[in-house]
């Protein structure tokens, strides 16, 4: 399986990252994306803008984890994961999840898992700027439920 | 000496992002966050101590009762809000 | 909600139908897709080339329809769906389902739901060209399962 | 007259894309093939009896008692295989 992992302060191009796990192998039959935008609202405040930061080293070995969990539950021929840090906008795509798989079920399902644990594990840490100040996030419930559903299944 | 590094709110809690300290015999992150406590006040007690706080020791997540020694990199921040 | 339907003999770009998912409201949080390549075997033979043909009318219709459906079951934002026809080599893409949502559950349960029955019930034709000649393909028992199971849920 | 439209294995197999053809008094799918068989010999019987064939009238899918009126168009095509 072919691993991309990139945490960087540009933007991404989906159609590049999705040509790119095509010419993987010629038995790939299905590619998955998962591309997350900033939005402008985030529970209530309207948000004018985003700083994220991570743990360098640390954050890219836990998606490396990440992605070699949902490599055990599923055939994947390539994974790639690139997620922002820095000054984001509101709809500024943040981060990228492209699997590529021979069958789309698995293709799906892993990039599902690996989106879900991104949310709930990987060292990133995002401040909101809202008209109420400057605030840090917290991990969502609704993100917690989601990962912990993986662990029923 | 061990590398400590801070990250989002509890850097700016602290106004600190990176120290090198020495652990003056403490043996586990439990006991270097009282001996950090003891050298820089109450408020280094008060935000290491947070019920959320996470921990990593060398990069990898770690409960207070994570051994240390000299050498290692120990890292303090929130809960996590990637993706 | 946004609906493109568009069934063609170019490429497609997925950077592009992505970034004018992503345009269609500030509120677009998620994004995902799912890109179907050309593999070159399927079943047993050597593939060399595809030719898809469809109903022109009802396949748009068609396609209308099954989105309308994943429309009432999911809160979705926009949805793309392009599909080729003429001849295709094996890597070519040959179909592209992209959802915007708020959520991305949403999202990834409107993309399954829309390629599944793009598969079983959308009036399109494929003929491959393998090594022991010319041969129209029927639908697979796996896809028929795929679009099965979501009757259930 | 109804308009035929005749696709993917079912067009190869009857060397027809599409046709005009008058109904000669039948009501339904099922008398139209009869009326086509009688017409056109025992291969369009044969085809167009096929037990996995798919009709659709006025591009919309179809059985075999669904009736049918001049200016329909009936189409006829093996299972799809999209995506």
């Amino acid at each position: 399986m072919q691993t991309k992992i990139s945490v960087q302060t540009v933007e991404f191009d989906v159609g590049e990252e999705t040509r790119a796990l095509g010419r993987v192998s010629s038995q790939v039959g299905a590619i998955t994306s998962f591309t997350g935008l900033v939005r402008d609202i985030n529970e209530q405040a309207g948000v004018s803008g985003l700083f994220l930061e991570h743990y360098p080293g640390m954050t890219e070995k836990q998606i490396a984890e990440i992605i070699a969990e949902a490599a055990l539950r599923w055939q994947l021929q390539a994974v790639t994961v690139i997620h922002r840090i820095g000054a984001l906008q509101p709809t500024d795509p943040i981060v990228f999840v492209g699997v590529a798989s021979l069958h789309r079920g698995d293709a799906f399902n892993a990039c599902e898992y690996i989106i879900d644990f991104l949310k709930t594990r990987a060292t990133f840490w995002k401040k909101e700027q809202t008209a109420a100040g400057p605030r840090w996030l917290t991990t969502r419930d609704s993100d917690v439920e989601s990962a912990r559903a993986w662990q029923k299944s | 000496m061990v590398k400590l590094i801070f990250f989002a709110s509890i850097r700016e809690d602290l106004g600190v992002s990176e120290a090198e300290e020495a652990v003056d015999g403490a043996t586990t992150v439990a006991e270097l966050v009282q001996v950090l406590g003891l050298r820089y006040g109450s408020l280094w007690t008060e935000v290491l101590s947070r019920e959320n706080i996470l921990i990593a020791v060398n990069q990898a997540m770690a409960g207070l009762q994570h051994p240390i020694v000299p050498g290692d990199e120990v890292a303090f921040f929130p809960p996590v809000t990637g993706g």
